[in-house]
């Protein structure tokens, strides 16, 4: 959301095509939305980030640290103080391909789990302009942030790609 | 002139012995005072050689936190018996000063055994008897403490000692090897002849055993130390 | 898609609708009835009884347990197992059908999750609750310490210890993570103040935004890769800790698909178990269908399968060794002392189940519920006779021993599954425990011109 | 680390805690650690060490450097064999007994019995003052504590006052006391009766009535080539086990092993050695003796006899053959012919008999038929060797005579010293109520005019029934010496000082007899001081130098010991003429219904009776049934069925003079008419333990008899109803599984012909296939070729290794007893032991194979394999422990750190070898009991993972001293208990590094194998050497 901005139109949609009509409809008009939905769907995503998440950079990254981290703490605890065990090598490798393994598992989930925190601003404390409970039942929203000029113009789009209402909320 | 510099000079040591080692600091302090106001002893040959004092749960590094600072230096969790600053109150006031710093006694002298056997054993009062027969002290405290040594001994009752230095079980130490290898006294037990009362100044937990043990190399393996006691 | 429309289709039942699904599922968050918090206590009840086993054993020492020499593992070890097996359906369900896109999942697999989470966290307890001086379980752990000592990588036990902990951690983020939106949806409709908090807190103040849903939805993919090794990384590692070893009947080298198969089998069973009653008491027939049961009961039928032939293939590779040894661990199971178990292992494991090649078994919940409840009879069995037959006959004859039950034993594993009922019984009724989001996600979404709706 | 001193502490706060024979208590320690768990507040915070103190000598001790170990000389006196002993004491306290190598009994070895002599130095239930009798309750007489003064001046009023007889029992005595006792008797008007139940009486007298001269003899087993044996339980109890089991072994090592056949109706210790064991029914044994004399004088043997004796000797056998044999005895002609057969061929024999086989109520036919073989056979002066005898003074007609002189009440004043007769003699002599009768008719005063004076130092069925007891000290608190038949005189000085208000038994009686006003040796006030000129006497011109000087050396070395004399002495007085007069007929005992033969016998668990309190013996596993913690009844499997008995039922075995309830052992190796059951359980007092373990005395159903013409008890015979108790028995044994399922763990090598060389067995391996012990190539030197996946590990200085023969080794457990001795293990009582949590560090199993035999049939083969730790080099329970509690250190060892271990017992489960135990409790030792504790080995807690060390506390001071010579620890320095006790020495532990030392020789053997390393390729540091057996 631009700074500038200090109206958001809230448009509420029952059908997701209309939503989507909307969205589009916003979008040709170069203005600031963002879209509401129940659930995640393709079309959404299609119309509204066709690029990739660069969750899955994260997840790699750390699980390549994992991976290396594993082994090291096993080998070099091992090496720190050799101890031998009946005639097994003192870093024997096939033995710590598990360690290895599970921490490349664990720090990748856990830092996808960061990179969801990270990239959905979460957890988000502040009440969000134009937020309504509806979404998260059944209902699709579009809410735009704009200029009080432009309210008018961007209502009339919400209705004509079929809001079952449009209001206005003082923007933050 | 130059014994009063050597003095100088070894009380200066204490102090900055003193700095590195936060528990053992009341000791030391305490000693340097002691020494400072106290009569110069007469004679008055050097004082009584320092030594470094492994203090601290340190082992390269790879001590945790909770374990040197925590368990260790503040002793939560865990036995203060087995942290470092322990202090027990003897049944008799012991003067390591008296009679190792300024009069110069040997740790062997009293402690014989030391280099014969893995115990560093008590004196016997009968020991202690040998000089106090004669040795009956300058002011009353001292003779209060002398007389009790005296009445243990007619008695026939051994002096109940409080255990500075308590080690876990499953643990064999030798002294014996170990004094043999010339780790000296104070390396473990800490400037032992400028306590007025002995107090354990080294954590004396396994990584700082094995940090000397490394550094020396000696041997690391477990055997040595445990598994039979 | 078209495989659920097809079902609607033949259902002839209104297709149900994103409203109904919420609705339905925030019904089961109404303040709570007597009768759960009847079956609360009873959890609370069991695991009470449990908890003071174990400090009875640890004050009067380990001895009080049925173990002796030479049968150093027992109950508690299968216990252990027997749980980290149920644990892994759950992510099964979640993570390995998520990738498959199997829809049936849906509807179940939150409770699966639930299950997955609650079931590790019950066998996470018995590894330290079999050790002789728990009070130093800590020293598994890789921590820098004054003893300047590490624990020893090369032990299958420390293998455990990574395998469940990295097992946990991950099974329960993503059940949070997969909760996040449905929390979010329960937060929209709340009434209460404390709820109102509880879920303004725990969903983390989701909006479920399009970039939202954006890296929600790739993450959540991400977490389904990740955990799906996992699954089967996990029961093979618990099962090293015999294969590793080198007591006959433990020293194979099927262990890890066997004991892989045997975890799937027994979750599944341990799902309809859960499953069946919270159907009726919720009354989500239209969300739980006979189909999904269908799926369940085939999925159940092909792992007896692999079990039964894991057990076959053990008594081959015993006769085929030509391994005193073996041969004698494998003539003792069925013949020996303890014939029984082994009997008892494979009727529930092997023969009961095959009656699901019966479409009408397969769809009837009764019996369904009654062969879940006997596959978890058998599994544990099953792991029983692994780890305490193979150990009363091991390599010396003059050191062959029996094992002598204790009430303890017995009062641990109850209060086990207290401990797991509690946080099952809290779980439903605080927590949406049907996929809100995702049921919604394999609906049709309302379209104004349904037609586009139906194909993408 | 905290040493004795502080212990001493430690063990008051620990005494209040422990429970009587439960043995295992729970401090509260325990709940600490529980909740540190539960609040997951870890290590550090469960155990919180006390305040504690260290307490210095007054005066210091010139022998004591604390921490380092003081060793004296003395004799053990639990048998009359007396070896010579050592004791180590730490600070004052004993700790350990071991085998004193200067003696020419023992040679450096001891038995379990001798082993566990500690644990009557610390019985708690010992007797701590002297006692004064109250009053008579019915759970028993009350005693209360009086000063010795007040005791010793009754006494001398009571020796005033008494008109009537005085009288002295005691047991069979050392010399010094036998000595001292002959001038007290003599001086102070006493008579004197000597009991022992099992003292070799009947053997003396037979040899009186052969060889002219009583006494038993000197045996030479490792001069015979054959040895044929009735009933002489040589290896376990009989005369002199520990010696015997040396010759026995030395012979088997040698190139020229003896063949040993056995002849009893049970399965004894000896019987499991032997290479042919023949069972015959009871008492019936003579005709098989007549028989082989009969075969041998057919044979050409005793030619240089007068023919006088030949003549009577074919007269006596004249109508004796083998089937009249077989008939009588059950054993099959063909193998009564095959040991005639073997005595013909055998260039050097020796025939034996004893033990209960022979103490029947006329057991002197088959003991002068046994003479009289040795007679034809040429052995004696050879291999029998009547110049070197011991004179047992017991003599059960004596005490019956006191016992009816007492009842009479003839008898003022009784004393009884270190003989248990309420309890070893048959109660239907009714020896206890004889006590009472004791004083009866005193001059004056009536009933109560007569005191009876128990010298004890346990509180025993006999000492109860005395209106005063003075504690006395044990052996190892006291002085003394013993004379061996070859000459050496061994002395007995304390290792400690008496522990309660206790005195030397000899000054009592010196004390007492100066009070009335006699002395016994001159001016010798104190007993020390009568042993001294008395030993010195002995030994006057001996003393090279200062005499002073020798009595201190002497007291060093343990005793004078010369040069064995040589035995050459043949027969010097003629054979009696009763001796061919005797009823050889030997009756065979007919039962019918439920009658069985009571076969009452010593066991090495204990023995008499006297071990009876002991924690450790009764723990300990009888070799052959693997029974523990009381008696049990064997019974031949037929019987049984017969009876419908099954194995552990309760069994009450009834006499009209009393009842034994004992638990069933259905065995095949009894005879089926017997009821085989052990001696000395069932104590009624003498101490917790003793109470606790079985319930009625086997001695309580012998009748009132004595057998014919000889001083002894006829234990064998008796007919007793064997009846069917209500339930389970108790029967706990450590091994329930006696085959080996063809797993080859104990093999054996068949020696073809007679003398083969055992050197030379490996050859006859081909023979070896079958149930005892195939070889599939493994097991063998050339196994140290297998491939290896792993580098090996190198070993810069030392790996220590140990081999075990089992040709030598006899399965009589004294290691096990060293063991826990030595390393502090907990004893747990029956219960826990019945749950399979045994605590002991080396078992030593018991296998049933069989042999074939060169007539095709097969023969009963027992072998015996001490399992302890194998360390092995790819030990399967290092890599899987998570914590390395136990891991390979860099002398070889498995080693094994307690405080390191948490209890997964992953380590326990994946021991092929099962040798690793486990604290499933917190046990705790008995007061008294923990003054025994090794302070060089940890008390292990409650939890911990504990087995064999090999010693690893005397490895680390063997390389401690070493290191202070500044070399390295050389061949035989080191020496872990079970090495150090074994009788026949069978262990042998060393640098397997160096190949010069003996134990990697021994490892090179032919006969070396590796139990199960061809299966699995453990590499054990323990290499057994096969068991050798002769083909039948």
């Amino acid at each position: 959301m631009s700074e500038s901005s200090s109206r958001a139109v809230v448009g509420i949609f029952t059908y997701m095509d209309d939503a989507l009509e909307a969205v589009k409809n916003i979008k040709s008009a170069k203005l600031d939305y963002r879209m509401y939905s129940p659930v995640p769907r393709h079309e959404i995503e299609e119309v509204t980030y066709p690029e990739k998440s660069p969750v899955r950079i994260v997840s790699l990254t750390a699980a390549i640290t994992g991976c290396t981290f594993g082994f090291a703490l096993a080998i070099l605890c091992s090496l720190d103080w050799p101890m031998r065990t009946s005639a097994k090598n003192i870093a024997s490798i096939p033995a710590f391909f598990v360690p290895g393994y599970e921490c490349t598992i664990l720090f990748g989930g856990v830092a996808t789990l960061l990179a969801i925190l990270v990239f959905c601003r979460l957890p988000n404390v502040l009440r969000t302009a134009g937020y309504d409970p509806r979404f998260s039942h059944d209902k699709f929203g579009v809410v735009v942030a704009c200029t009080g000029t432009q309210v008018d113009d961007v209502k009339r789009r919400m209705l004509d790609s079929g809001a079952d209402e449009v209001d206005v909320r003082d923007s933050l | 002139m130059v014994n009063k510099l050597r003095f100088v000079f070894s009380g200066a040591l204490i102090v900055v012995l003193a700095a590195f080692c936060p528990v053992s600091e009341r000791g030391c302090v305490s000693q340097v005072a002691l020494a400072q106001a106290g009569v110069p002893p007469v004679p008055t040959p050097p004082p009584y050689p320092t030594v470094g004092v492994r203090t601290g749960v340190y082992n390269d590094g790879q001590a945790a936190l909770w374990d040197l600072n925590i368990t260790d230096h503040f002793h939560y969790f865990g036995p203060p018996q087995r942290a470092r600053g322990y202090k027990p109150e003897q049944p008799i006031k012991f003067s390591h000063v008296i009679h190792v710093q300024q009069n110069r006694m040997e740790c062997q002298y009293c402690h014989w055994s030391v280099a014969k056997a893995s115990y560093a054993a008590i004196p016997e009062v009968e020991t202690c008897i040998g000089c106090h027969k004669l040795v009956n002290g300058k002011d009353d405290a001292a003779k209060a403490e002398i007389q009790k040594i005296k009445d243990y001994y007619d008695k026939g009752q051994p002096i109940p000692w409080v255990k500075v230095h308590v080690m876990p079980d499953y643990l064999k130490f030798n002294h014996k090897r170990h004094v043999k290898a010339g780790v000296s006294c104070q390396e473990c037990h800490g400037q032992i002849p400028e306590m007025e009362e002995v107090q354990r100044v080294s954590s004396m937990k396994m990584g700082w055993c094995i940090s000397c043990h490394r550094e020396r190399g000696a041997s690391i393996d477990c055997l040595v130390c445990h598994g039979h006691k | 898609m078209e495989h659920t429309h097809n079902d609607h289709d033949h259902k002839h039942e209104p297709p149900v609708s994103y409203a109904e699904v919420n609705d339905t599922v925030l019904k089961m968050l109404e303040p709570p009835g007597t009768g759960w918090f009847l079956l609360l206590f009873t959890c609370l009840f069991f695991l009470a009884i449990g908890a003071s086993c174990w400090f009875y054993q640890m004050w009067a020492g380990f001895g009080e347990s049925g173990k002796s020499h030479p049968i150093g593992w027992g109950t508690y070890i299968t216990n252990f197992v027997f749980w980290v097996g149920i644990a892994h359906s759950g992510t099964l369900i979640s993570a390995v059908l998520y990738l498959f896109r199997a829809n049936f999942r849906q509807p179940i697999y939150r409770l699966a999750e639930a299950m997955t989470v609650f079931a590790v966290m019950t066998a996470g307890l018995f590894p330290i609750i079999h050790l002789g001086r728990p009070w130093y379980a800590l020293w598994l752990i890789p921590y820098p310490n004054e003893r300047a000592l590490w624990p020893n990588f090369r032990s299958p036990l420390l293998w455990d210890v990574f395998a469940v902990s990295t097992y946990f951690t991950i099974s329960a983020t993503f059940f949070f993570v997969g909760l996040i939106p449905d929390i979010a949806a329960a937060r929209d409709r709340a009434t209460t103040r404390f709820r109102k908090v509880l879920y303004g807190v725990t969903s983390l103040g989701w909006r479920g935004s399009h970039a939202q849903w954006k890296h929600y939805t790739s993450a959540y993919l991400i977490f389904a890769a990740f955990a799906t090794p996992l699954v089967v990384s996990v029961h093979s590692v618990v099962s090293w800790d015999f294969a590793m070893s080198i007591v006959p009947g433990w020293h194979a080298t099927i262990f890890p698909p066997y004991f892989v198969a045997g975890a799937i089998f027994s979750g599944v069973a341990m799902v309809i178990t859960l499953i069946i009653p919270l159907r009726k008491a919720f009354n989500l027939h239209r969300l739980i269908t006979p189909v999904h049961f269908d799926a369940m009961s085939k999925l159940i039928l092909l792992t007896s399968g692999v079990v039964s032939y894991s057990y076959i293939t053990e008594f081959y590779t015993a006769w085929f060794s030509n391994n005193t040894f073996e041969r004698f661990q494998f003539w003792f199971r069925p013949f020996g002392e303890y014939w029984t178990a082994f009997w008892g292992m494979t009727f529930c494991n092997c023969i009961f189940p095959q009656l699901l090649w019966f479409k009408s078994l397969r769809t009837n919940i009764t019996f369904l519920f009654i062969l879940s409840i006997f596959i978890n009879i058998g599994m544990w069995l099953e792991r029983f006779n692994i780890i305490f037959q193979s150990l009363t006959r091991e390599f010396i004859p003059a050191a062959w021993g029996g094992y002598n039950f204790s009430w303890i034993e017995i009062g641990i594993t109850v209060g086990a599954f207290g401990w797991f009922g509690m946080w099952m019984t809290l779980f439903i009724k605080y927590f949406p425990s049907v996929a809100i989001t995702e049921i919604k996600e394999v609906l049709p979404p309302p379209m104004r011109n349904s037609n586009s709706g139906a194909h993408h | 680390m905290e040493g004795q001193i502080v212990q001493l502490k430690g063990r008051k706060e620990r005494s209040e805690k422990a429970e009587g024979s439960g043995l295992v208590s729970i401090s509260r320690r325990r709940f600490l650690q529980a909740l540190g768990a539960s609040t997951a507040v870890g290590a550090a915070a469960c155990a919180s060490p006390a305040q504690q103190e260290i307490l210095p000598y007054v005066k210091p001790d010139p022998e004591q450097i604390p921490g380092v170990a003081t060793w004296y000389s003395s004799t053990c006196t639990e048998c009359s064999a007396n070896c010579g002993i050592r004791v180590r004491t730490r600070e004052g306290r004993a700790v350990k007994v071991e085998g004193n190598p200067n003696s020419p009994v023992n040679r450096g070895s001891l038995c379990a019995l001798g082993q566990s002599s500690l644990q009557s130095l610390y019985d708690p239930d010992r007797i701590r003052t002297p006692l004064k009798r109250k009053a008579s309750t019915p759970t028993g007489p009350q005693f209360e504590p009086v000063g010795w003064d007040e005791v010793l001046s009754k006494i001398g009023d009571a020796l005033t006052k008494a008109t009537n007889k005085k009288m002295l029992i005691t047991g069979e005595l050392t010399s010094g006391y036998s000595d001292l006792v002959e001038g007290f008797t003599s001086q102070l008007g006493f008579s004197h009766v000597v009991w022992d139940p099992i003292q070799p009486v009947a053997v003396a007298q037979a040899a009186k009535m052969t060889f002219g001269t009583y006494g038993v003899p000197t045996f030479a087993i490792d001069k015979a080539q054959v040895v044929v044996n009735f009933g002489a339980d040589f290896l376990e109890t009989w005369v002199n086990p520990v010696g015997y089991a040396r010759q026995w072994s030395d012979s088997r090592r040698s190139d020229h092993p003896l063949r040993l056949v056995h002849v009893e109706p049970r399965l004894s210790l000896t019987g499991a050695n032997a290479d042919l064991w023949l069972k015959a029914a009871p008492g019936s044994e003579t005709s098989i003796v007549l028989f082989l004399i009969k075969e041998m004088l057919a044979r050409g043997r005793g030619e240089e006899l007068s023919g006088d004796i030949r003549a009577k000797l074919k007269a006596l056998t004249a109508e004796v053959d083998a089937d009249k044999a077989e008939h009588l005895t059950g054993v099959s002609k063909e193998k009564i012919l095959l040991v005639a057969e073997y005595l013909a061929s055998a260039p050097s024999s020796l025939v034996l008999a004893g033990g209960t086989a022979s103490a029947t109520a006329d057991p002197l036919p088959l003991l002068v038929a046994v003479n009289f073989l040795n007679i034809v056979l040429g052995n004696v002066g050879k291999t029998v060797n009547i110049a070197q005898m011991k004179q047992p003074a017991s003599s059960a007609k004596n005490l019956a005579g006191a016992i009816d002189e007492m009842q009479k009440g003839k008898v003022d004043v009784l004393f009884v010293y270190g003989t248990n007769p309420a309890f070893t003699f048959p109660d239907s002599f009714g020896f206890d109520h004889a006590v009472n009768q004791v004083g009866v008719y005193g001059e004056g005063s009536g009933k109560g005019a007569g005191l009876v004076v128990a010298l004890a130092s346990h509180l025993d069925e006999t000492a109860q029934l005395a209106d005063y007891i003075l504690p006395v000290n044990t052996n190892l608190e006291d002085w003394g010496y013993a004379t061996t038949p070859g000459g050496a005189i061994s002395l007995i000085q304390p290792s400690m000082r008496p522990i309660f208000d206790t005195r030397s038994a000899g000054d009592v009686l010196l004390s007492v007899a100066s009070s009335a006003g006699k002395s016994i040796s001159g001016d010798l006030k104190t007993f020390d001081a009568f042993v001294k000129s008395n030993f010195l006497k002995a030994t006057a011109g001996k003393a090279s130098g200062n005499v002073d000087k020798f009595w201190i050396t002497s007291l060093e070395k343990g005793g004078y010991f010369p040069e064995a004399q040589a035995a050459a002495s043949s027969l010097s007085g003629g054979v009696d003429a009763a001796a061919y007069s005797l009823n050889f007929k030997g009756k065979a005992h007919t039962t019918h219904g439920d009658e069985l033969v009571l076969y009452p016998f010593p066991s090495v668990k204990s023995f008499d009776g006297r071990a009876a309190n002991r924690p450790w013996m009764q723990e300990l596993p009888d070799p052959i049934t693997q029974a523990v913690w009381g008696a049990w009844a064997e019974v031949h499997s037929k019987t049984a069925k017969r009876l419908g008995l099954a194995h552990g039922d309760a069994l009450i075995l009834r006499t009209d003079d009393g009842e034994v309830h004992v638990p069933v052992y259905v065995s095949d190796y009894v005879h089926e008419e017997i009821v085989a059951v052990p001696l000395g359980q069932g104590h009624s007092a003498y101490g917790r333990y003793a109470k606790s373990a079985g319930q009625g005395s086997v001695y309580s159903l012998l009748p009132k008899q004595l057998a014919k013409d000889v001083d002894t008890l006829p234990l064998l015979g008796v007919h007793v109803h064997a009846i069917r108790g209500l339930g389970d028995g108790g029967l706990v044994v450590t091994q329930e599984f006696s085959s080996q399922m063809g797993r080859d763990l104990a093999k054996t090598t068949l020696l073809s012909a007679a003398g083969a060389a055992a050197t030379h067995a490996a050859s006859s391996h081909g023979e070896g296939h079958g149930s005892y012990g195939a070889h599939e190539g493994g097991g063998h030197g050339e196994h140290g070729e297998v491939k290896q996946m792993y580098v090996q590990r190198e070993h810069p200085l030392y790996q220590w290794g140990m081999t075990i023969d089992l040709a030598a080794c006899t399965g009589c457990s004294a290691c096990v007893v060293a063991c826990y001795a030595e390393n502090n293990i907990p004893v747990v009582g029956k219960k826990i032991v019945s749950q399979g949590r045994e605590m002991s560090w080396i078992r030593i199993e018991r296998y049933y194979d069989s042999l074939p035999t060169e007539s095709g049939g097969e023969e009963l083969k027992v072998s015996f394999l001490p399992m302890m730790c194998q360390h092995c080099q790819n030990a399967p329970c290092e890599p899987v422990c998570p914590v390395y509690a136990t891991y390979h250190n860099e002398e070889g060892m498995n080693a094994m750190v307690y405080n390191r271990c948490v209890g997964t017992r992953y380590c326990s489960n994946n021991c092929s070898y099962k040798v690793r135990r486990f604290n499933w409790f917190h046990y705790e030792w008995p007061e008294l009991l923990d003054w025994q504790v090794n302070p060089d080995v940890t008390k292990r807690t409650v939890g911990v993972m504990e087995k064999c060390t090999f010693c690893v506390q005397r490895i680390a001071e063997a390389k401690d001293i070493a290191k202070d010579l500044g070399r390295s620890v050389e061949d035989g320095e080191i020496t872990p208990a079970c090495v150090q006790t074994c009788p026949t020495q069978a262990i042998t532990f060393g640098n397997l590094k160096d190949p010069k030392s003996r134990v990697s020789k021994l490892a090179k053997n032919e006969r070396a194998y590796k139990v199960l390393d061809h299966h699995l390729n453990t590499q054990p540091s323990i290499s057994y050497l096969e068991d050798i057996r002769y083909k039948a």
